[in-house]
């Protein structure tokens, strides 16, 4: 029994429908807690897209990560450098002008780029029911352990496991200057004005 | 059950719309019904344990009118706003507390088998409760902010301090059981745990018994019952984040709060006390499973649905008895338990639970026991160094986990 | 030009779909970076272009929106990860150098720090 | 049996990573600052015991649980055992092995033998450059599992033993010897754990040598062995006597490894290898050793030059001499190489540094003398004998002689007692050589694996008495014996063992059996050759005199007679057992292990006897007697021949003779004192002086090669390099001063930094004028790229279609 509405699509359009706004509202708005809000709500539409798009652990690593945690420390450093000053600081208008000028003239170019390609577009709705369901949590955590399950007939796909040690050295060294720089200074030390 | 109906001739949008429809009638109800629950429950155990008898006065003896009464309350106070408030986000805030403590409900499953009750099968349902979890405090630094008062900033963000410290050594218990399971699907890890409390894996090892109790103790703290409920710390914060809230607004932050406690307890019993399974198998053994029809399995499926609602319950109730015995904490100290205490024990169990899992494959009951043969094919995606020939090659792999049918979460949507 | 949301609703949506809204994500940041006086906002910005970027990396990895062989299969979602990952790692440094103007300045507007002026 | 190598190979790694837990564990922790607790240090010891200790057992397994049942002695030998030995007393159950065999003279007629079986292989390619290929490989016969097991077993005793005698170092130690500026005594940390750590890598090193299937391997852990006895040697390394002892011993080892790397090129460069045996390669073929390519099958396994050897020593022949046809090519390899087993072993000119070496702790003593360092070059001899041609075995013979003779002496006179051990294992060690270079192969190694146990016994007991009084001089000593029971007859046996006791042609102690087979060697040499070839016999004959007496001197002057000094007497004590089982277990195999089990015994215990499993490992082409080239009358006798009772009788007897005559006359002069010590000294002034002055040898090379040295170079210092040298570098410098000016003024100031300066404004005003775009405004930053972003790709776009239009 066949549908008219095609759900995938349908959910795409939802999803896509709530980053665009809300990315869009986070250059329109001037607060800063807002913008964070607006953020965290693109975001998490975006997970949504990766879901879609049959990429469920990444998306769930987008909201555990991006939105539990790099916009709680977003939030953080708002509520550490709140004065009323800060929260909304207007830019000119020539500046917003030109912003929005280059702005359209990137995105045009970016759309002419995603439409230029056919084999981009589409696929018809038989192919994509043909193509068989798989969880992409083991392939991912494998491939980042240097296996490549998800392509064993080509052997010399490359595994992710030096990338991964890499980024987890990266990520502590990250963890330990995060802490030196925002380490509270020693006594005297002149804070400037 | 989408699939379900779809298979009864139905039409899928309807189909879909029906389940989905069912599904947040469900879950809404356990969450606002449970709140309501929870509520008289807090005070009954706090009368208790305070060596008094709690509400007695509406509803008979019991006091089981009381809440509906509070209900009643709030609904009708008047809705205030403070001066200076952020109109927008003030508004937004409680909603977003308690979206987020709902949308937990929808990943995890009430009963296992072949038809889970489980609003969205999903692959890596641990994962994305922990992170949608992970979102309730933004509702809190929403409402701490806009609120426009410095008490609530306060709350929010002692709040935010402590749910981002938590999660990390929250993320690492919850991971324990998923190592031992081979999967971040709550519905084969509950599933893992049948046929008696000596599968569960609280006492799978010894690395996991101290991990649930990590788990439990960061749980507790990142749902900021007492003793770490610093954001609402009402001796020195008035009310913390919720200071300028009342009425019903306020009233959807505690249900977002009993929700979230709900919720963690739900996952401790999935990870850890084999979720839907009874300590002893007795609706297996009443041949309660699908193998023998879809109403006897059904008929199990509500039978575990009881079983870990109670486990659920159970944990709440042992948050609240903690919370009306511990002190609570200082801001420092919460975080020293975080960082000094919990993490370490954490990754130190979870290192353990690693090694012993290598060198002890398929034992359970602190090694005591074999694992009862389950025909998993997700053992063979992990190498099991018993089962799997040297030379197997991972092109089996691919093909098991397809044949496995664990849905990824475009199922769901389509 | 193949009209974009003729039959969206009726038929799967390909990658030149997840593109656009990349580049939207991606334009909305590159803005947003470029307008912001706030240097949390700067930071902001750039989350969104990195989930724009992301957004590509998915659509470009995804087995349903394209036909198999033109895929990058799973290195697309590892890609992602990895950005994800680096993206938290440079919002922490991002906030503590963030915190240190803050503490050197009192403010936060980024037009301040022009120390590198020529 | 494959996995001999394996095991062998895990024994010889054991110490290593006793080595690496305690340097990692102990010594880093140390260097960087940390004071490890003695508790923790004493753990080291454990460490280190238990991985030499399971080394042996290891080593064990593999001599009888997998090499003697594959390769049964019965079966191996070369003679029947069915042939009557009639000189033999019926009544004896153990009955030395080969003995008093009848050869017929036919036999010999062929009797060059194939090579040993043996297991070589390569474990690892360190390096390969052309067909220079270094590997870390193993070259596997009965020698080499002997050897292990002796090593192990020994290096495990001594390790036990070391456990108590340096109880010392386990806590902060005042060294009385070492006085410091200030007049007080040197305060330091106790350095137990470093102890083991050397120990641990000296047995690591040693087991290398023996279980290495290449010279370039054995080169490696020779001077491995050599920085190990360096270390321990100078491990107080704080007295001003050590260290130099230390550097002594490394020093002159070097000058002997000067001439081993002349025998290894010389090798290297007509071979093209450096293993010994064939190695199997990966394609099934064999890449042949050293010894299969000069020993070659169709020659009857005769020692022949090989071709490129043949042609290159004719290259180098010059008009008219006799060509050698490679044969000096030979003899320097064979020469070479065993320069560096002299320095190794303390052979005769390079013995200075062996007797100073006592400086060590008595372990070390124990460890070096016996099994380890000076065994290495024993064992090198015995490992690479295929390639010695009978000139070069002359000279080691010669070599061997001089030593035994000359340590022999000085050892009667020397009052240390750890020197008398000391030059009693020099002249031991001139022994081996000796019988090495008159062609008793089996004899000198025999004799090496003897020598080891009941000198590490020695060694050990005479430890415990410094243990015990606290002094070295045996002038302090006396009627020890009562105070130390166990020390002195342990002792008593050791020394019984190393004069060569026994009951003759039946039984007695293990120097007994080896001392013998050499002097039967000797005289079997004698015989052969005639004239002053019977110096060979002679002269050992009055080295053995002379051993019995200085080791009954050392015994009667140690444990017998009245104490001399009743203070030390007074504080002696027994050592505890940690020292004394080791003691014990020594004596046990210095009193059997040059024993033979006769054929009726079970299993692989039949004909079991350290000689008869030395004599399955035979080096390739060593049977039947081997004619000179360079000096046709030589001959190197076969060593089966001297078994015959015409030689075996007389040697017999005589050995036996001048043991008990040594042992006689140190009783009448040290323990009766019929004449007494000091009467004999002044009727031998001369002799005295000479050999309490170890003949000068010190002195000697002072006098011949450092003080030379040193008024040459102070010539070359003074003279030559200020003189000559520095005034005209001084005339050079001024010249190029003069011309360096003129270039700064014109060349530089004018031409090129006018130039410099000139490209320096423009890049000064082209910077001012960009410095307006360097903002410092992050937002425009971002705008720049976008725009640029923008850009680019319009071009790209444009130029991409107008290449693919054009």
């Amino acid at each position: 029994m066949s549908d008219p509405i095609y759900w995938p699509s349908f959910f795409f359009l939802l999803f896509a429908g709530i980053a665009c706004a809300f990315a869009i509202a986070v250059v329109v708005s001037s607060n800063i807690v807002r913008m964070a809000f607006y953020l965290v709500m693109s975001l998490a539409a975006t997970a949504g897209l990766f879901f879609v798009a049959g990429a469920d652990f990444v998306g769930s690593m987008q909201v555990l990560i991006y939105v539990g945690g790099t916009l709680v420390l977003l939030v953080f450093g708002v509520m550490l450098t709140s004065q009323d000053r800060f929260i909304s600081m207007k830019t000119s208008r020539f500046e917003l002008g030109m912003a929005a000028g280059v702005g359209a003239c990137l995105f045009l170019l970016l759309l002419f780029a995603a439409w230029s390609v056919p084999e981009w577009r589409s696929l018809s709705r038989e192919q994509v029911d043909a193509i068989a369901l798989e969880p992409t949590a083991t392939p991912l955590g494998m491939a980042l352990l240097g296996a490549r399950v998800d392509a064993p007939e080509s052997p010399d796909v490359a595994g992710y496991l030096l990338v991964f040690e890499i980024i987890s050295v990266h990520l502590l060294v990250v963890l330990v200057g995060a802490a030196y720089l925002a380490r509270a200074k020693r006594k005297g030390s002149a804070i400037a004005e | 059950m989408a699939q379900f109906l779809i298979a009864k001739d139905i039409w899928p949008w309807l189909a879909y719309t029906l389940a989905a429809l069912v599904h947040i009638f469900l879950l809404l109800n356990l969450v606002a019904v449970g709140a309501l629950l929870f509520i008289w429950m807090e005070r009954k155990v706090s009368g208790r344990i305070q060596d008094r008898l709690g509400p007695t006065r509406v509803g008979g003896k019991f006091g089981w009118l009381q809440t509906l009464a509070d209900g009643i309350k709030l609904l009708t106070k008047e809705d205030l706003m403070p001066e200076g408030a952020d109109a927008f986000l003030f508004k937004l805030a409680p909603y977003v507390s308690f979206c987020a403590s709902l949308s937990a409900f929808m990943a995890i499953p009430f009963a296992g088998g072949q038809y889970p009750f489980v609003a969205l099968h999903m692959n890596v349902a641990v994962f994305f409760i922990i992170a949608v979890l992970g979102l309730e405090v933004f509702g809190v630094i929403l409402a701490g902010y806009a609120s426009a008062s410095k008490w609530s900033l306060f709350g929010a963000m002692r709040e935010a301090a402590q749910v981002v410290s938590y999660e990390v050594p929250l993320g690492m218990c919850a991971v324990v059981p998923v190592l031992i399971a081979g999967s971040m699907d709550l519905v084969f890890i509950g599933d893992r745990q049948a046929g008696g409390f000596w599968n569960w894996y609280v006492f799978h090892d010894p690395f996991t018994f101290v991990t649930f109790w990590v788990y439990f103790t960061c749980a507790t703290a990142s749902v900021n019952r007492a003793p770490f409920d610093l954001a609402e710390a009402e001796s020195e914060l008035v009310a913390g984040f919720h200071t300028e809230y009342s009425g019903l607004r306020w009233s959807f932050f505690f249900m977002a709060e009993y929700g979230s406690m709900m919720a963690v307890s739900l996952l401790a019993s999935i990870l850890f006390l084999g979720g839907w399974h009874g300590p002893l198998p007795i609706g297996t053994g009443l041949g309660l499973t699908f193998e023998n029809g879809f109403w006897f399995g059904f008929a199990g499926n509500v039978l575990g649905t009881a079983n870990i609602l109670l486990k659920g319950i159970i944990g709440v109730t042992v948050m609240m008895w903690v919370r009306w015995t511990l002190p609570r904490l200082r801001i420092d100290q919460v975080i020293t338990t975080c960082l000094k205490y919990c993490v370490p024990i954490a990754a130190m169990a979870f290192l353990g639970a690693t090694l012993w899992q290598y060198a002890l494959p398929n034992r359970v009951f602190f090694g005591l026991a074999e694992m009862r043969p389950q025909s998993y094919a997700i053992e063979e995606v992990l190498p099991n160094r018993n089962s799997q020939p040297a030379d197997a090659k991972p092109v089996s792999v691919t093909a098991e986990l397809n044949r496995t049918n664990h849905r990824a979460n475009i199922a769901s949507l389509d | 030009m193949m009209p974009l949301f003729a039959n969206i609703l009726t038929e799967p949506v390909g990658v030149a779909h997840y593109l656009v809204v990349g580049a939207v994500l991606f334009v909305c940041g590159a803005l947003c970076m470029a307008t912001k006086r706030n240097a949390i906002g700067v930071l902001l910005g750039i989350e969104l272009v990195l989930n724009g970027a992301n957004l590509n990396f998915i659509a470009f990895g995804s087995r349903y929106l394209r036909d198999s062989q033109g895929t990058i299969g799973l290195d697309g979602q590892l890609m992602s990860l990895f950005v994800i990952v680096l993206a938290a790692a440079e919002a922490a440094v991002a906030l503590a150098i963030a915190l240190n103007f803050y503490n050197s300045f009192s403010s936060i507007d980024v037009d301040q720090a022009d120390q590198l002026q020529g | 049996m494959d996995n001999l190598p394996t095991l062998l190979m895990i024994a010889w790694l054991l110490p290593l990573a006793s080595f690496a837990v305690i340097c990692i564990g102990y010594s880093v922790p140390q260097l960087l600052g940390l004071r490890v607790r003695y508790s923790t240090q004493k753990i080291a010891s454990y460490i280190a015991v238990g991985a030499i200790v399971f080394g042996f057992l290891i080593s064990a397994y593999c001599l009888f649980g997998i090499w003697l049942p594959e390769h049964p002695l019965a079966a191996s030998s070369h003679h029947g055992e069915e042939q009557p030995d009639e000189l033999a007393g019926q009544a004896s159950p153990f009955r030395p092995t080969a003995f008093a065999e009848e050869h017929s003279e036919e036999g010999h007629k062929h009797a060059t033998n194939g090579p040993p079986l043996y297991q070589a292989g390569d474990w690892y390619t360190l390096a390969r450059f052309g067909s220079l290929k270094l590997t870390i490989g193993y070259y596997i016969d009965t020698l080499t599992i002997a050897m292990f097991c002796m090593v192990t077993l020994i290096a495990s005793c001594i390790h036990i033993y070391a456990v108590g005698y340096m109880h010392d170092e386990l806590h902060d130690v005042t060294d009385h010897e070492v006085t410091l500026s200030n007049g007080e005594h040197l305060h330091r940390r106790g350095r137990f754990q470093r102890f083991f750590q050397y120990f641990s890598l000296f047995s690591f090193s040693m087991l290398g040598i023996c279980i290495s299937g290449n010279l370039a391997m054995t080169f490696v852990f020779w001077e491995l062995v050599g920085i190990c006895s360096y270390f321990l040697i100078g491990f107080y390394i704080e007295r001003h006597s050590a260290s130099t002892a230390a550097n002594k011993a490394f020093i002159v080892n070097r000058v002997g490894d000067f001439g081993m790397i002349i025998g290894l090129m010389a090798l290297w460069s007509t071979l093209g290898t450096f293993s010994f045996g064939d190695v199997d390669k990966a394609d099934g073929t064999k890449e042949r050793g050293m010894f299969s390519m000069l020993h070659e099958q169709s020659n009857g396994y005769e020692l022949a030059p090989t071709q490129r050897m043949i042609d290159f020593d004719a290259s180098r022949q010059s008009e008219g001499s006799e060509p050698t046809n490679g044969q000096w090519l030979l003899f320097v390899a064979g020469v070479g190489i065993f320069c560096g087993c002299m320095g190794k072993s303390a052979q005769f000119p390079l013995h200075t540094w062996l007797p100073d070496a006592m400086e060590g702790p008595t372990p070390v003593s124990a460890l070096v003398h016996s099994a380890t360092m000076v065994a290495a070059g024993v064992f090198l001899v015995g490992r690479v004998y295929p390639i010695f041609t009978p000139e070069a075995l002359l000279v080691i013979a010669v070599i061997g002689c001089i030593t035994l003779f000359l340590a022999a002496t000085i050892a009667i006179t020397a009052v240390d007692i750890k020197r008398v051990l000391a030059y009693s294992t020099v002249s031991q060690l001139g022994f081996m050589m000796l019988a090495l270079g008159l062609g008793g192969w089996v004899a000198g190694l025999f004799h090496l694996i003897t020598h080891a146990f009941f000198k590490s016994l020695l060694f050990l007991c005479s430890g415990s008495v410094i243990h015990a009084v606290h002094s070295n001089d045996m002038r302090q000593m006396g009627g020890l014996r009562h105070k130390m029971p166990i020390t002195a007859y342990t002792m008593l046996i050791g020394c019984l063992a190393i004069a060569g006791i026994g009951i003759p042609f039946v039984l007695g102690f293990s120097g007994f059996h080896s001392k013998d087979v050499i002097v039967e060697q000797a005289i079997h040499f004698g015989q052969t050759n005639g004239g002053y070839s019977w110096l060979f016999v002679v002269v050992p004959l009055a080295g053995a005199l002379m051993t019995s007496f200085y080791m009954f001197r050392l015994w009667y002057m140690t444990f017998a007679g009245k104490p001399r000094d009743h203070h030390r007497y007074n504080h002696a004590h027994e050592s505890p057992w940690v020292m004394a089982g080791p003691l014990v277990l020594l004596a046990v195999f210095a009193i059997g292990v040059g024993w033979t089990l006769p054929m009726q015994m079970p299993g692989v215990l039949s004909r079991l006897g350290v000689e008869n499993l030395l004599d399955t490992a035979r080096p390739v082409g060593q049977l039947g007697n081997k004619h000179g080239v360079l000096l046709p009358n030589l001959v190197i006798p076969d060593e089966h021949a001297s078994h015959v009772a015409a030689v075996k009788i007389p040697a017999g007897w005589s050995a036996i003779l001048v043991a008990v005559a040594g042992i006689a006359g140190a009783t009448v002069v040290y323990l009766w004192e019929v004449i007494s010590a000091a009467s004999l000294r002044r009727y031998l002034n001369l002799l005295y002086h000479a050999t309490w002055n170890k003949w000068w040898f010190d002195e000697l090379y002072d006098f011949v090669f450092v003080r030379p040295t040193l008024a040459i170079s102070r010539f070359i210092a003074f003279a030559l390099d200020r003189g000559l040298i520095d005034s005209i570098l001084h005339s050079f410098a001024w010249i190029y001063r003069g011309l360096a000016a003129v270039v700064a003024i014109v060349g530089d100031r004018w031409l090129i930094d006018n130039s410099v300066d000139t490209v320096a404004e423009k890049t000064w005003d082209l910077g001012l004028t960009l410095r307006s775009v360097q903002t410092g405004q992050l937002r425009q930053y971002v705008m720049f790229i976008v725009v640029c972003t923008i850009a680019l790709f319009i071009v790209a776009t444009l130029w991409w279609r107008f290449a693919v239009a054009g």
